[in-house]
């Protein structure tokens, strides 16, 4: 598997159950963003067979398998002129959520006292908890998260467990990159540690 | 049938184009009012064709059948990126024969013309298709952009001919087959020009096909760059 | 499609709204060159008001390719392509809805920048009311053809100022075809030639847009 | 303070080279912008060459606008700004720095502006080389004053959204002295009062950025 | 004291020894990245009092400071079109350092291999590498860390708790923002943590 002209993955022979939690571990530069950007087709596959959620991601139309993923990155902002409440709006609507739902997600994830400031005012932690509640306005069938943990204060990574719980109990995938061993040890299904852009274990 | 006539392409040319500087410079009479400028006449008119028409033409085909997942392939792409580059050699060429016979027939090198102006910008076009192939790293991003924007320059080219049909317009209107369907040149000269056509079109083909081999052998040199950079990679963290 | 469309353009004037960036920044950079341009022609040219066509649309050029470049960068933000890429929003509305949002934004200043060259060039009030309805739909043409090309630069890793060099050689024709009908109504003349040109490229460049908007998305 | 300057405009150069905005974006820019002026005034117009100053230095304003834009974006990507901040360089130095290589950069396309005018609006020759001194002058001024202005105009959170406006108006007096010195070297006339206009400018501006870059930094 | 037009510290009185660790904890959006900045003299104070390192924060020389602080943040990019290792280079002569301190300094943060990669291709982790790697040829007096452990791998993290022991040993001091408790528990001297703007211990 290539990308970006660089071989950023190679060897990387990978299958992920349903409704299972996948945690993605190894050093910096390891290509753990590049496999998850890859899984949700937010990256192009170059070489290589694969397939996620019944969409090939070679030859079939990434946009399907996009719309059933969810992703949290590292640099998880969104429209940074527009405000917190606009941005969840905007969301549900491209979604045809209804749009009622928007503040329950501000409550859950605790911003509802910041939701009319403007995203790129937000402090990097907050910013997190928007990527959250944009997640629970989409309610994707595979959750794709990179560094979950990073940001987050102890009462954002305990919330983030319970929905991970939440999450799996509803039938969706969840894979994970992480660093810090998940504190959810228990909802883990499998680890992959990812060496240079292969799968080693 | 094929290998023959692949082989035979690159004499076929030569010949073509030995006959066409033949029978123009020796064969054919000088021009009444012209003289031996009018010898300029089987050179630009074809170079000017195989630029606009015929290396836009072949660019625009192998973008649309990139663009068409049946008939995707990175040869289309490849067609695409060497034909534009041709283009730019022969539209250079054209503006060059062009200034060498507007010099004295119109007293300037270069005028505000309709013909000359759109030749330009088409010019400026195949090189702004140059520019966003160089900006793009990603092979797979590179070829749809350079597709797409192949395309919208295909749009524009009968834009740019309609917007300058209605100026007044110094350049040489349709001056070999008049409305009436009449002939109006010597018979050697209409023949120096009909092979001159060919043997430019030929010329653009070989080239192409010169080309696109010499891109085929870097990107082969470019795998074998990635299969190193592969072994560094798994090498790496190990 | 419609439905995304309206989503989009309403989420690209709100932001806009809220920024001010064309009120604020572009606007007043196309007053002043228009001023500029005035002077640097000098008075002689300048006054005579058969410069004003040219230069409003140079004028208007500069200022769509600043919008153009501004309605991309919306979506560029770090992170933001990545989240908004998961919405799987129909690539043909998203097309229309950013094209709209830049059709209103030039609009706006389409309507100050003749406004100044009224003031500033003397170009005749009647005349360039009679070339309003021309005008508004050559900024509608520059708008679609806008952001298709923008969509082609976005995201690289040379900033958007690539931009400029595919737009102009398209934006030539058009700019040609807006002068000339803006002069024919000044001057009296022909108009529906140019009418053609323009209205068949907004066609052609929604088509495209609607058609290979998705293409680009992709990449 | 030398040293200073010498490093970021070394460091500024060595970035253009690599992303080679300059000779793929900018500068096809502006030699089509000059195609498109041509176009604008139509043919009657651009054949004469007492257009051709007026045209360099509109256009030329327009490719100085963009080079700001990008030399100062240099300085603002997510996170840049606070690690360079600890370096604690001299403002003084990181201005002339960056006035010389936006100087540079200028002088590059000012030359390439030349001779596209030369070639495409009959600007005579012999002229335009009499001029080259005076243009050169010119463009320098118009990067100091540009580094001034760009450094105003960033980190546009607060009320410094308004402080573009004030570019325009800055660089008009130099546009016009450089038109006039330019027209005068073409057609005959007295030069030296407009090289006074634009060498005080020059001093003037230089001065300026040395004393009160590190004020602007601050903010 | 105030911020950006908006009161983002209130009621923050704070004192750091020379020469000590402290760690400043706190909820998301407590103000901790704004009291770090403030600290680097990288925000104006509006209000109320602060001296550090000598340097008035109202009044005083704001330059003076900066040149003295060690600043590694959320976003810790340098100029995207420079290599990593010109990057450093810049900042070693900016700083009039030897330049052979360069490779010393990548080798150490381990992005020997990657010195010729333009930084805006490095992955997360790299970036806060080459953070690290800019502070080790900064050698500042005041090293202001915000979230260090974020995105680094576990050699990284073990790495950074060798580096602050030998940062403070070499009578440096520092300050740290972080969710998670610092492994070398044993250097901190004293926890802050912030709620709402305010210290409440
Ligand atoms: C820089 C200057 C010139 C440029 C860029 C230029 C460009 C072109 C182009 C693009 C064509 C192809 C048109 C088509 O096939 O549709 C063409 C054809 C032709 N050009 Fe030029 N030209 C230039 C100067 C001249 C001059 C000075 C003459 C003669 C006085 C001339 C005579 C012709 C003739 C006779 C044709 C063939 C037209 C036909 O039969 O349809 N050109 N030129
Ligand atoms: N365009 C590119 N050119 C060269 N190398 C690249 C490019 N893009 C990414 N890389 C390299 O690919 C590798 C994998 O990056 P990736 O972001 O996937 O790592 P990661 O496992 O997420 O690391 P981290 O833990 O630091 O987040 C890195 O070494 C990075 O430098
Ligand atoms: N310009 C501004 N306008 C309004 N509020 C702002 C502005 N800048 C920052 N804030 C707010 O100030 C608060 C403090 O932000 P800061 O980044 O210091 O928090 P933090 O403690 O670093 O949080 P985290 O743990 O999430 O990084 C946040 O609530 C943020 O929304
Ligand atoms: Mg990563
Ligand atoms: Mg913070």
């Amino acid at each position: 598997m290539l990308s970006r002209g660089f071989p950023l993955l190679s060897g990387v022979d990978l299958e992920v159950q349903r409704a299972t939690l996948t945690v993605v571990t190894g050093p910096n530069g390891a290509g753990k963003t590049s496999l998850l950007r890859l899984l949700g087709g937010l990256d192009p596959l170059h070489s290589g067979d694969g397939v996620v959620a019944g969409v090939d991601l070679r030859d079939g139309d990434r946009r399907l398998l996009r719309r059933r993923v969810g992703w949290l990155g590292h640099e998880g902002s969104f429209y940074a002129d527009l405000s917190v409440r606009e941005n969840l709006v905007f969301a549900a609507r491209a979604l045809e959520r209804p749009v009622g739902e928007v503040d329950g997600a501000l409550s859950r994830v605790g911003l509802e006292h910041r939701s009319h400031t403007t995203t790129k005012q937000l402090s990097a932690g907050q910013r997190r908890r928007l990527g959250l509640a944009w997640l629970l306005v989409r309610r994707p069938e595979l959750w794709l998260l990179d560094e979950p943990y990073a940001s987050l204060d102890d009462a954002g990574r305990e919330f983030f467990d319970g929905l991970l719980g939440e999450v799996l109990a509803g039938g969706a995938t969840v894979v994970v990159s992480a660093h810090d061993p998940l504190r959810a040890a228990n909802l883990v299904a499998r680890t992959v540690r990812m060496v240079g852009g292969r799968v080693s274990a | 049938m094929m290998k023959v006539t692949q082989r035979l392409l690159g004499p076929v040319t030569l010949l073509l184009l030995a006959l066409t500087f033949w029978m123009g410079l020796w064969v054919t009479p000088p021009d009444k009012v012209q003289g031996n400028l009018v010898r300029l006449l089987y050179v630009h008119p074809p170079i000017a064709w195989v630029a606009l028409y015929v290396s836009f033409g072949t660019a625009t085909i192998a973008s649309c059948l990139y663009l068409w997942r049946r008939t995707r392939s990175d040869a289309m792409d490849r067609i695409a990126h060497c034909a534009m580059e041709i283009s730019v050699v022969f539209i250079v060429l054209t503006l060059v024969t062009g200034s060498i016979w507007g010099r004295p027939t119109w007293g300037v090198w270069w005028a505000w013309d309709a013909r000359l102006t759109s030749t330009a910008i088409l010019g400026v076009f195949a090189l702004a298709y140059l520019a966003l192939r160089r900006a793009n790293d990603d092979p797979t991003v590179r070829a749809r952009r350079s597709a797409v924007f192949a395309i919208l320059t295909a749009i524009n080219v009968p834009i740019i001919h309609f917007s300058v049909v209605w100026w007044k317009t110094l350049h040489q209107g349709a001056s070999v087959l008049t409305s009436t369907g009449q002939l109006n040149v010597h018979g050697s000269m209409l023949w120096t020009m009909l092979i001159g056509f060919v043997g430019f079109t030929l010329l653009f083909f070989w080239l192409l096909r010169e080309r696109y081999r010499l891109e085929v052998s870097r990107d082969a040199r470019v795998r074998t760059r990635v299969d190193e950079a592969l072994a560094t990679r798994r090498s790496e963290g190990a | 499609m419609i439905r995304v469309a309206w989503l989009v353009a309403v989420k690209d004037l709100r932001i806009e709204a809220r920024s001010r960036v064309l009120l604020w920044q572009v606007l007043p950079f196309g007053v002043i060159a228009l001023l500029l341009a005035g002077l640097a022609l000098g008075p002689a040219q300048a006054g005579t008001s058969s410069a004003g066509p040219g230069l409003f649309y140079l004028v208007t050029l500069f200022v769509t390719l600043l919008m153009i470049n501004r309605s991309q960068s919306l979506e560029n933000a770090p992170g933001t392509r990545a989240s908004v890429a998961t919405l799987g929003l129909d690539p043909a509305g998203v097309f229309l809805g950013k094209a709209l949002a830049l059709t209103v934004e030039l609009w706006v200043s389409g309507l100050v920048l003749l406004g100044g060259s009224v003031l500033l060039l003397h170009t005749a009030l009647t005349g360039t009311l009679e070339a309003l309805p021309s005008i508004l739909v050559t900024l509608a043409t520059l708008a679609s053809a806008g952001t298709l090309y923008g969509a082609l630069t976005q995201g690289g890793d040379g900033p958007a100022t690539l931009l400029p060099v595919l737009t102009l050689p398209a934006f030539a024709p058009l700019l040609i075809a807006g002068e000339r009908s803006f002069s024919a109504a000044l001057h009296g003349g022909a108009l529906w030639e140019w009418w053609v040109v323009v209205v068949v490229a907004l066609v052609a460049y929604c088509a495209v847009g609607i058609l290979l908007y998705g293409v680009l998305e992709e990449s």
